[in-house]
């Protein structure tokens, strides 16, 4: 007990002499970044392409020639305002849970008859070659603006997801023995400078989704959250997900739930 | 490739005529190599314009080093409610785009 | 006395990298009850062009299994258990020397590259493998751009001087962080391969060398 | 193209007629000026930059300001703008030392525009950055160090 109580004061005494000496110089690295960050949030490249994934939406495509206006991301047909923020969820037609990209591409199966491999194939865009899913995802997100995340993951299959994602949060593997938990399971942390939300609350969850789809300026191209999940595990040092995987829609019904009720600012601009 | 419309917001407070600009473009460096391991040429904005009605308010040149999708604020004076306002940038490669707005 | 004093330091080095993560509750953590399903849902979930040795980066041993299944607070039994399996693991450079350059240790703290495999933005086949040691450390007080997933070090040595035994604790440390704190954060970067013996003395030496940068400043 | 119709008129610009026969190459946009000084776009060094503007050695200025975060969490895009509070400006730029080429950026002002322009520039690494100002015929300069950081998993 008393070794145990030195072991704390003598480890509290080493904390707090590093807290000292860097402070003054870590505030005003803080203050420059959220100046750097308030600068870029007015003007935010997502717009363009938010405008473009309005007119793909309407427009009359692919060999059915049918526009994307009857789509039903759960609310009904065509209908998308705070649809987003309601995702993923159970959908009765095809009894799967899916995210706002699997219901995307499901429409652009169904209604305009365009080959999955196809519409896919470019489902993030590269220098010079845009993607009509991100223009669209862009659009879609934006319509929930505004809007309170809800993904209360009550149907059983909702649930086995959330339960499902949760193991992936946690689950550890490569070969810097990384999980989704490592740097997302605590509270007030940042890697170099970027702070980490703690997506096991509501706070960290709720911070880390309202803001995706999100233009980042250090990839010149809006990502969505697909996009976001796969390049977590390219991070961690793991092999690619497949693109609409359910591990990836599972993850996104533990991060959605845990969120629920945070106000969705989308589409967000980061690094 | 068509290129994608700007986003041009111009407001007018107390006689002084804010404008902001968002144009899409790759505004590649010249310098960046793909996959493959060749350069990818450069693809940039050269020249800018924009106009009061009639009236050039800006003249801007670009190199390599604006940012992808380049963004471009700048006041002047004078503009009333509902004037336009037209923006036109041409590239290295010769294309053009113009869009305009009005004064909110 | 001497190693009295030692032992006490030691265990406050762990202490203050054990205040700044979880707080070792040990209480049991409900075993997910679709984990069987979960894990067959995951490993499904990757490309089917992935060629087998990269699939293999999925394969978890004994401590990652444990540590996801008590979601990295695990009971104190198995806690013990886990830190000793892993400091049997802990090997050195052939040379019995500890202490490498620390202008090397330097690059490898604060390149973070190497090692991403996948077929959208992989790292060119002979990447080197960096230790991003700034991701989650204060080190050097130039770099502004640190993380604070783990303590700041910043001052290592000078803290601590550079007998043998605090050489051999960051070199332990750093080979297999888990023999001193199971299911930390921070990866076993000898354990993996990730660093070689030889670059991980040229980390401690960034550490420990009083004409480091970390020391200096 | 009925599609960007659409687009541009939702956008509320209402300049989908103008863009369409500046994109088929029937109008020109109203370039009324000086063709782009390619000299000094391709120079490297302050000096052979600032030579290629015509401003010789400019006087630096405390009316001049480099605007814009000390730091940028990422170089692909740093908010950066000049200011100035002198008299009858014509012309500024951006100057960025250590990118492969100094000039990032110069802008005509007729009478009637302040000195004061913003855009966001690529920076290869931490660099000192000029304002340029031309007031009154003569050039003026500002400089402030911006650090490019490096950020998050760190690949």
């Amino acid at each position: 007990m008393i070794q145990r109580f030195i072991r704390t004061l003598v480890g509290a005494a080493v904390v707090a002499a590093f807290a000292g000496s860097a402070a003054a110089q870590d505030s005003k690295v803080a203050d420059e970044l959220a100046k750097y960050r308030e600068a870029l949030a007015d003007g935010n490249p997502a717009d363009l392409l938010e405008v473009k994934g309005a007119a793909l939406w309407a427009e009359k495509r692919g060999p059915k020639n049918a526009s994307l206006e009857q789509c039903d991301f759960g609310l009904g047909p065509g209908k998308l305002d705070g649809a987003y923020a309601q995702l993923p969820r159970y959908f009765k037609d095809t009894g799967k849970v899916m995210d706002v990209e699997s219901r995307l591409v499901h429409c652009m199966v169904t209604l305009q008859g365009f080959k999955q491999e196809d519409v896919t194939k470019q489902w993030f865009s590269k220098p010079g070659t845009e993607s009509d899913i991100e223009a669209l995802v862009t659009f879609i997100g934006a319509k929930s603006n505004g809007m309170p995340i809800n993904v209360p993951a009550t149907h059983p299959e909702e649930k086995k997801m959330y339960q499902i994602g949760e193991y992936v949060f946690y689950r550890r593997s490569g070969p810097q023995d990384f999980s989704c938990a490592i740097c997302h399971g605590q509270d007030g942390k940042r890697i170099r400078l970027q702070e980490l939300g703690n997506l096991t609350t509501k706070e960290g969850a709720g911070t880390a989704m309202k803001t995706w789809p999100s233009y980042r300026v250090s990839q010149g191209a809006v990502w969505t959250m697909e996009r976001r999940l796969i390049d977590c595990m390219r991070q961690a040092r793991f092999p690619e997900p497949k693109y609409l995987s359910d591990s990836i829609i599972a993850l996104q019904v533990y991060l959605q739930k845990n969120a629920t009720g945070t106000v969705m600012e989308t589409p967000g601009i980061k690094r | 490739m068509a290129a994608n419309p700007m986003k041009i917001r111009a407001n007018n407070k107390d006689g002084v005529t804010e404008v902001k600009v968002l144009i899409s473009h790759e505004m590649e460096t010249g310098q960046r190599k793909d996959a493959s391991g060749a350069i990818v040429p450069a693809w940039f904005i050269t020249d800018l314009t924009a106009k009061h009605n009639d009236r050039l308010v800006l003249g801007a040149e670009f190199g390599t080093a604006v940012s992808k999708n380049p963004y471009l604020a700048f006041r002047f004076k004078g503009g009333a409610k509902g004037d336009k306002i037209v923006v036109s940038w041409k590239d290295n490669k010769g294309e053009t785009r113009t869009d305009e707005a009005a004064i909110a | 006395m001497k190693k009295l004093m030692f032992a006490a330091l030691c265990a406050a080095l762990a202490q203050t990298a054990l205040a700044q993560e979880r707080t070792p509750s040990g209480k049991a953590v409900a075993k997910n009850p679709v984990s069987a399903e979960a894990e067959q849902v995951f490993r499904n979930s990757f490309r089917p062009d992935n060629p087998k040795y990269w699939m293999s980066r999925l394969e978890q041993d004994d401590a990652m299994k444990l540590c996801g299944q008590y979601k990295d607070n695990p009971p104190a039994a198995v806690r013990q258990k886990i830190e000793l399996a892993q400091k049997a693991t802990i090997r050195y450079p052939v040379d019995g020397k500890l202490m490498g350059k620390w202008q090397e240790g330097e690059k490898i703290a604060a390149h973070g590259r190497g090692g991403h495999i996948g077929f959208i933005q992989p790292d060119a086949p002979m990447t080197p493998r960096g230790g991003n040691c700034y991701a989650c450390h204060q080190l050097a007080a130039k770099e502004v751009a640190y993380g604070t997933i783990g303590p700041s070090l910043h001052h290592f040595g000078k803290l601590r001087g550079n007998s043998d035994d605090i050489v051999k604790y960051a070199y332990d440390k750093i080979y297999n962080s888990n023999a001193f704190n199971a299911c930390t954060n921070m990866p076993r970067f000898g354990l993996h391969n990730w660093l070689t013996p030889e670059e991980i003395t040229h980390v401690v030496a960034f550490l420990m060398d009083p004409e480091s940068p970390v020391n200096k400043d | 193209m009925n599609n960007q119709r659409r687009t541009v008129l939702k956008s509320g610009s209402g300049a989908a007629l103008l863009g369409i026969l500046a994109a088929a190459g029937i109008i020109k946009p109203g370039m009324a000026l000086a063709e782009w000084n390619k000299a000094a776009f391709e120079a490297k060094s302050m000096a052979d930059t600032l030579k290629a503007l015509g401003a010789g050695s400019p006087a630096d200025s405390k009316d001049v300001q480099v605007t814009g975060p000390d730091i940028a969490e990422n170089g692909a895009v740093v908010p950066v703008g000049v200011s100035s509070t002198l008299p009858n400006v014509t012309m500024v730029a951006i100057l960025i030392e250590k990118n492969p080429n100094a000039l990032a950026a110069s802008f005509t002002l007729p009478e009637g525009t302040e000195a004061n322009v913003q855009t966001r520039v690529k920076m290869g690494q931490t660099s000192n950055v000029y304002a340029l100002v031309k007031s009154d015929g003569k050039f003026f300069m500002a400089t402030k160090e911006i650090k490019v950081t490096l950020g998050g998993c760190g690949g």
